[in-house]
């Protein structure tokens, strides 16, 4: 039990900022960006007796005509394409709705999941008992945005083998503007255990799992054993202290947190204490830098 | 002095309640002879009566008395969700202890005070882990105990009550619940005690210099049978040594046992009586 | 308190984990998360602490009032606790939601305050039988992230501990009527002895037999039955209780409680240390909630 | 376990048997780590079904039993709209309820033919007794039920001046006065289908 005492404890200092060495201008809402009307209007901003305004606190980014300024923290919007991990929250007639971290719950139907079992087994299923044999509520899948529907839903699909339900592991909430942006988001990283980056925000930190019982709505529940605990609780605890100190997450900066943390011999549980994390995102930062 | 009851005349604003002016009943735990105020040794409970069928509007209902303490029970049975909680699959046990005003000696508010507030949603939690909740999906259970008279011991006879009203309604569980309570006072457990021996030790005048004198009250609601004995509630209050309150534990358990045997024998009264109506019943049809 | 639905595969994860001594963050059966407190931080309040466990949060006040003594105690002071569970602690608090919980713990707190050795309250006295002191302690709950009774019952002890109440002296009497005079100076106050205030451990029972100290959110979700247990510095048990739906055998209970006085005794310890380690430091610089 | 005067008596809580491959847990009754415990006051029934006998508890009529999935309920209809009619479940089976629950059967689900020419004025008028069966537990406050099949409908019935109805086809029913359209359930003579 240590209690620490909150003035002794230093500041959170956030290390905010994309890759890039300089800082791109930040801008506050109502900020009038620019007075010439051959820009194209963008997200986050809006126009004004024909000045360009700013309708959102962030970071203003150009391309070549177009001008938009992106939020740092923000609800997940989706894009198509993207890999996401969501949670079931009510199981209906032939479809599941999905709670991804967004405004409104995804919809994921039974037509685009992959059955291992393949097509034929797909009628038997159609009533709601044989819904909740494969997803129930509360289970965790890793699944992909197909489609956006006009009122802002997402529609998911589970095409390939690699999506389905996601077995034992634990989940980390984090802002989606924090994951990096890259196609392969399902990691097994080099210390043994497995990262789901979830597009928006829900990171999913597992043992490996075989390649082939991947997609299997079944759930292996046997003990996961001690060390690979301690690396899932040592990767958790990095990915929780690079949030927290606002760095971008992806396997890069993780492992390198991770590889830091063992250098200077941190308890996996004192990872969490405010110094450590200071000292850890510091070099973690100083190290990506390089 | 009990909330202003509107339809009373009361006395001078300035006057007091008359119990403040009586002379404290009881000086001294003991009476003279060194045994307990009702002549019994520490170890003896009161004598306790159970009956089932107090109540015929009610799925199921029962009345039990331990000592001075009167307490009736009406289980309501798995109906569709009263007030509009939002939907969850499991039964919602819905749990409501009221003291009548005369319960006490001095009257209480006919509102339902703190303590009636407290008491509810103790029993709430522990008849949520005895009733099988996934046999009842979307429904409600409700559990109505009025207290006739509080003769101490309060929450372990409700616990008995309703235990023994929801077996009565037919509704499943794991095993008939059974509550106990023990008191402890310098350095004895007193086993069920009464309403005058609780007070005493809530009121006794301790000097403050002396930090660690133990006393205190442990009530535990407890399953016998299911899987070797599960504690489904248990609330102490008082200050305790840890190894003493353990020693408390085991005393309040082998009493719960022993009231098990007492319930269990009413229940099947209640089911042969059910029988032989049932196989007259037959007979009769068949004449 | 906030009820997040988990799949099997993440509670087997957790279960298994506390089988094997290592829970989700790493931490053993009996670790505490870090915890921050501070005190004196409400300059209108007579007493203020604020408590930070991980991210539950919570902010006690106590201000003294004066009134009537309760007509069978003429020369006893009174404490009274109120809890608010403000909504943004979490989305089930609004409108009546976190009612039921705020009536639970300023219960329990009546109930762990109710012995005369928490808390002399004879020295809350002015004039026996006409005017006595009453503290009104305030709990605010900002943030819910799981073992409320434990922060609140140390944050309770440390804004108790920074209480100054300024002293009153009766300075004659016209017609029956005594008169008051409240010294203004702000250094010529009177302290709380909190020597033997108790606080509160909570026991989450996980499996048959297994209890674990200060439980996340997701771990309360798995196993839902909790013993709550007062202890005081000298060891003793105070008002222990048994919350949630489930059951205990008589060994876990008794292990629970042996378990909470070597645990109870150190914690009181230290943060007494600590709590008079923040009284020497001179111009200190409150932190607050920047 | 008491043996009263020639059967078994028996308290919750209480243990009956083990729960090997012959014995199996009915109504009244819990498997805790492979024993069947008894969980209602009452009398111990063991009935045959295939090679399994059924242990179960019961106690005359009160038995507690909520619709499930698939269980044949009778019920009051309490108002019929044009695409739904909602209904008050009285009995499950042969157990009555002791307060009755509310379930719903949607137009859809009336009958299992030409299902988009259902009106249900021409099948249900309140206050008809029906055989229903459960479809899924539904939401908050309804059952989700459906009388598709032969022996499920409308079983007794009074045309608007009072008469009981007699049915006469599928589709009516007569009394003295008047033929009425219903959706008549084929009821057989009782025990002639096991429930």
């Amino acid at each position: 039990m240590d209690i620490e005492l909150a003035c002794e404890l230093p500041r959170v200092r956030a290390m905010v900022g994309p890759e890039g060495p300089q800082r791109p201008p930040l801008v506050t809402p109502g900020e009038i960006i620019t007075h010439d009307t051959s820009f194209m209007r963008g997200h986050g901003t809006y126009m004004e007796n024909n000045t360009q305004v700013a309708s959102v606190a962030g970071y203003i980014t150009r391309v070549n005509r177009l001008i938009t300024v992106t939020p740092l923290r923000q609800v997940y919007q989706g894009a198509i394409g993207d890999t996401i991990v969501g949670r079931i929250t009510k199981v209906q007639n032939n479809r599941w709705k999905v709670d991804v971290n967004s405004r409104l719950d995804a919809e994921l139907r039974l037509v685009n999941i992959q059955l291992p079992g393949g097509e034929q087994r797909r009628s038997s299923l159609e009533d709601e008992r044989g819904m909740r044999g494969l997803l129930r509520e509360g289970d965790l899948v890793c699944v992909e945005v197909q489609k956006i529907s006009n009122d802002g839903g997402l529609r998911l699909a589970a095409r390939s083998s690699k999506f389905g339900k996601l077995s034992q592991g634990t989940l980390l909430g984090v802002s989606p503007s924090l994951i990096v942006q890259d196609k392969q988001r399902m990691h097994d990283l080099p210390c043994g255990a497995r990262v789901v980056f979830g597009a928006n925000g829900y990171v999913y930190v597992s043992p490996t799992v075989p390649e082939e019982q991947a997609s299997t709505y079944t759930v292996n529940f046997e003990e996961v054993p001690v060390d690979v605990r301690k690396t899932i609780g040592r990767l958790r605890n990095c990915i929780k202290l690079l949030a927290h100190h606002s760095i971008m997450i992806s396997p890069t900066s993780v492992m390198t947190a991770y590889d830091i943390s063992i250098e200077q011999e941190f308890e996996i549980r004192d990872m969490l204490k405010p110094d450590v994390m200071q000292d850890v995102a510091i070099t973690t930062v100083q190290a990506m830098n390089e | 002095m009990g909330s202003r009851d509107s339809r009373r005349i009361l006395g001078p604003e300035k006057s007091v309640a008359y119990s403040l002016l009586q002379p404290p009943c009881q000086r001294s735990f003991l009476n003279s002879t060194n045994t307990r105020t009702d002549g019994r040794s520490p170890a003896d409970t009161r004598k306790h009566f159970l009956s089932v069928g107090l109540i015929s509007e009610a799925k199921g209902s029962s009345y039990v008395e331990a000592g001075n303490t009167k307490v009736c029970c009406g289980v309501y049975g798995p109906r569709d969700v009263q007030r509009g909680s939002d939907f969850k699959m499991s039964c919602q046990v819905v749990c409501q202890v009221k003291m009548s005003p005369f319960s006490c000696p001095v009257r209480l508010p006919p509102m339902s005070g703190d303590r009636d507030r407290e008491m509810s949603r103790q029993l709430k939690n522990a008849l949520e882990s005895v009733i099988i909740l996934d046999k009842f999906p979307k429904s409600e259970i409700d559990v109505y105990i009025t207290v006739v008279e509080d003769g101490g011991g309060l929450l372990a006879a409700c616990v008995t009550a309703a235990g023994l009203a929801l077996a009565h309604a037919n509704i499943d569980m794991y095993d008939i619940v059974v509550g106990a309570s023990v008191l402890y006072h310098d350095k004895i457990m007193y086993v069920d005690p009464s309403r005058q021996e609780e007070e005493f030790e809530a009121k006794a005048l301790r000097d403050p210099n002396n930090k660690n004198e133990e006393w205190g009250q442990l009530t535990v609601g407890m399953m016998p049978k299911y899987a070797s004995g599960q504690v489904a509630l248990m609330i102490q209050s008082g200050q305790m040594e840890a190894n003493n309150l353990v020693e408390g534990l085991e005393l309040a358990t082998d009493l719960c046992t022993k009231l098990y045997n007492l319930v269990k024998k009413t229940l099947l009264e209640h089911v042969e009586i059910i029988l032989k109506e049932e196989k007259e019943a037959i007979e009769g049809a068949d004449t | 308190m906030v009820d997040i639905n988990l799949s099997d595969a993440e509670k087997c994860y957790i279960i298994d984990g506390v089988k094997l001594g290592i829970r989700v963050d790493g931490r053993d059966r009996l670790d505490y998360r870090h915890l921050e407190i501070e005190t004196g931080l409400v300059s209108t309040a007579n007493g203020s602490a604020r408590v930070r466990l991980d991210r539950t949060d919570v902010l006690i006040t106590v201000k003294m009032e004066m009134d009537r003594p309760s007509p069978d105690q003429p020369n006893q002071g009174r404490l009274r606790f109120f809890v608010n569970c403000s909504a943004n602690a979490a989305p089930e608090f609004e409108g009546r939601g976190g009612e039921d919980l705020a009536t639970t713990l300023s219960a329990m707190m009546d109930r762990l305050y109710s012995s005369p050795y928490t808390l002399d309250r004879s020295c809350l006295c002015v004039v026996p039988g006409k005017h006595v002191k009453v503290l009104y302690v305030d709990i605010e709950i900002l943030d819910c992230a799981g073992n409320l009774f434990d922060a609140v019952s140390i944050g309770v002890k440390a804004a108790l501990w920074a209480t100054h109440l300024p002293r009153i002296y009766v300075t004659g009497e016209d017609g029956g009527e005594l008169e008051f005079e409240v010294s203004d100076n702000p250094h010529d106050t009177e302290r709380i002895n909190v020597s033997n205030a108790p606080i509160l451990i909570t026991h989450l029972r996980i499996t048959e037999n297994l209890t674990i100290v200060d439980p996340t959110p997701e771990e309360e979700e798995c196993g839902p039955v909790q013993v709550v247990v007062g202890v005081t510095p000298s060891g003793l048990i105070t008002a222990l209780q048994q919350l949630g739906q489930g059951t205990f055998t008589t060994q876990t209970l008794s292990a629970a409680i042996k378990l909470t006085r070597e645990l109870g005794m150190k914690i009181h310890t230290h943060l007494t240390a600590k709590l008079r380690q923040e009284e020497s430091m001179e111009n200190r610089e409150i932190r607050g909630f920047l | 376990m008491k043996s009263g005067n020639g059967h078994i008596v028996c308290v919750p809580g209480q243990r009956i048997c083990e729960a090997g491959n012959t014995h199996v847990g009915g109504e009244g009754t819990y498997t805790f780590n492979n024993y069947i415990y008894a969980s209602l006051p009452g009398q111990v029934i063991v009935t045959q079904r295939g090679e399994l006998n059924v242990v179960k508890v019961g106690l005359g009529q009160q038995g507690t039993v909520m619709p499930e999935a698939g269980s044949i309920v009778t019920c009051r209809v309490l108002n019929v709209s044009p695409n739904l009619a909602t209904v008050s479940i009285i009995c499950v089976g042969p157990h009555k309820l002791h307060t009755p629950v509310s379930g719903t059967i949607r137009k859809q689900n009336v009958r299992d033919h030409q299902i988009d020419t259902v009106e249900m004025y021409n099948c249900f008028r309140p206050d008809d007794i029906i055989l229903a069966i459960v479809v899924s537990l539904g939401d908050l406050r309804h059952y989700e039920l459906s009388t598709a099949g032969t022996e499920l409908g409308v079983v007794t019935a009074r045309c608007e001046d009072g008469h009981p109805l007699v049915p006469a086809s599928w589709t009516t029913m007569k009394c003295k006065c008047r033929t009425e359209r219903r959706k008549v359930a084929k009821v057989m003579p009782p025990g002639s289908h096991n429930v």
